[in-house]
């Protein structure tokens, strides 16, 4: 485990729609490690951890670090801002 | 491409009229499409308004993206694009896509990829009311 | 599908002053494209303006029939079409095509197919200046 | 020739644009007799015959009897009013 490059970094991930009405909540802290560089994927299954009642949402929705959207291997770093979107339905 | 994108809580046409666009000499198309909210759900549910939900700073984003790839694609002049959130009632303008361009075939297609692509996108979402 | 057909010698918005067209709570789509008199022939000569002549009649007429095909082919539930005659300078509108319809799709589709028929059989003809 | 069905009728024919142009004029009136009952194309001869001038418009345009476009076999009646429609420009 010594040789590990896993670290811990502090993000914040934003409810909007469906899974911000399941959870109760519109902004959710995390404390995220990875065994890696932790990334969206692990930044995912922290917050499930947090609001595990969100879950059914998550196949469905897409994730924006920052204001883009990124892949699930995408790096989350300290003070990242991510956003969890459910399927958009604007027009 | 000149490019106006606007995310307001009140009705399109103030958004409008704090904006300023003219066709220049070789604009030869002048579009408007307005989205309007509709009396009932597609199930027929009736509905007094939609309540948009948006993740504004990224929806501003996102619809500069798309007007990003609008412009390498299609010769077109100016975009504006006005989407209202919060509550719109029922007949009642959600969103303003108007394309100015030399020629209507850009502006028709310009103004529906657009309007394709936001609704894939742009993080806003309705709450039927 | 209601409609509304003007060939007028005014400008197209006192011509629209006079139409009244509201969405009803099934329209979801409002979309309006003017025509432009651009300032330059494809060849680059300038121009002032186009003098638009007419057969009235018979353009008032080709222009229901298309409305006719249009109402058989899109569920369109309201179409305005004005084009302006006589003398229109540079920069301002000859032809307005505004269509309501319950879904944008129809709504763009109709429009490009108006413009498209108008193109092809009604008869009016450009004496640029 | 006592057997022919050949009538003769009087109508008028509107020009427009590089047409009503070249001919100097906005509308003719015709007589036009047909080796059967009169149709468009014994038409367009007895105009061809008045105005020879407009010859070179008349393979690009189209005719219309009142105010349908109309074949070259269209029959023509006593005080029908054609017109003589080049390519469209309208919009």
């Amino acid at each position: 485990m010594s040789s590990s490059r896993s670290e811990r970094v502090e993000i914040t991930v934003l409810l909007f729609a469906q899974i911000r009405l399941a959870a109760g909540v519109d902004r959710v802290d995390l404390s995220v490690a990875g065994p890696d560089a932790p990334t969206v994927k692990d930044a995912l299954a922290a917050l499930l951890e947090k609001h595990p009642e969100i879950e059914a949402h998550l196949s469905s929705s897409r994730v924006a670090v920052g204001m883009d959207y990124a892949s699930l291997d995408h790096p989350v770093r300290d003070g990242d801002e991510l956003s969890l979107i459910p399927p958009v339905q604007g027009g | 491409m000149e490019r106006v994108v606007v995310i307001t809580r009140g009705p399109i046409e103030t958004a409008l009229d704090q904006t300023e666009v003219r066709a220049d000499g070789r604009d030869g198309a002048w579009l408007d499409f307005y989205g309007i909210v509709r009396d009932a759900e597609p199930d027929g549910t009736p509905l007094r308004a939609i309540e948009y939900e948006a993740h504004e700073q990224m929806a501003e984003h996102q619809l500069h993206l798309i007007l990003d790839r609008i412009a390498n694609r299609h010769p077109v002049s100016r975009v504006v694009l006005v989407h209202r959130i919060g509550v719109v009632p029922v007949g009642e303008a959600s969103l303003l896509v108007r394309v100015l361009s030399p020629h209507r075939q850009e502006a028709l297609t310009a103004c529906a990829e657009i309007i394709d692509e936001l609704k894939q996108d742009v993080p806003i979402w309705k709450h039927p009311q």
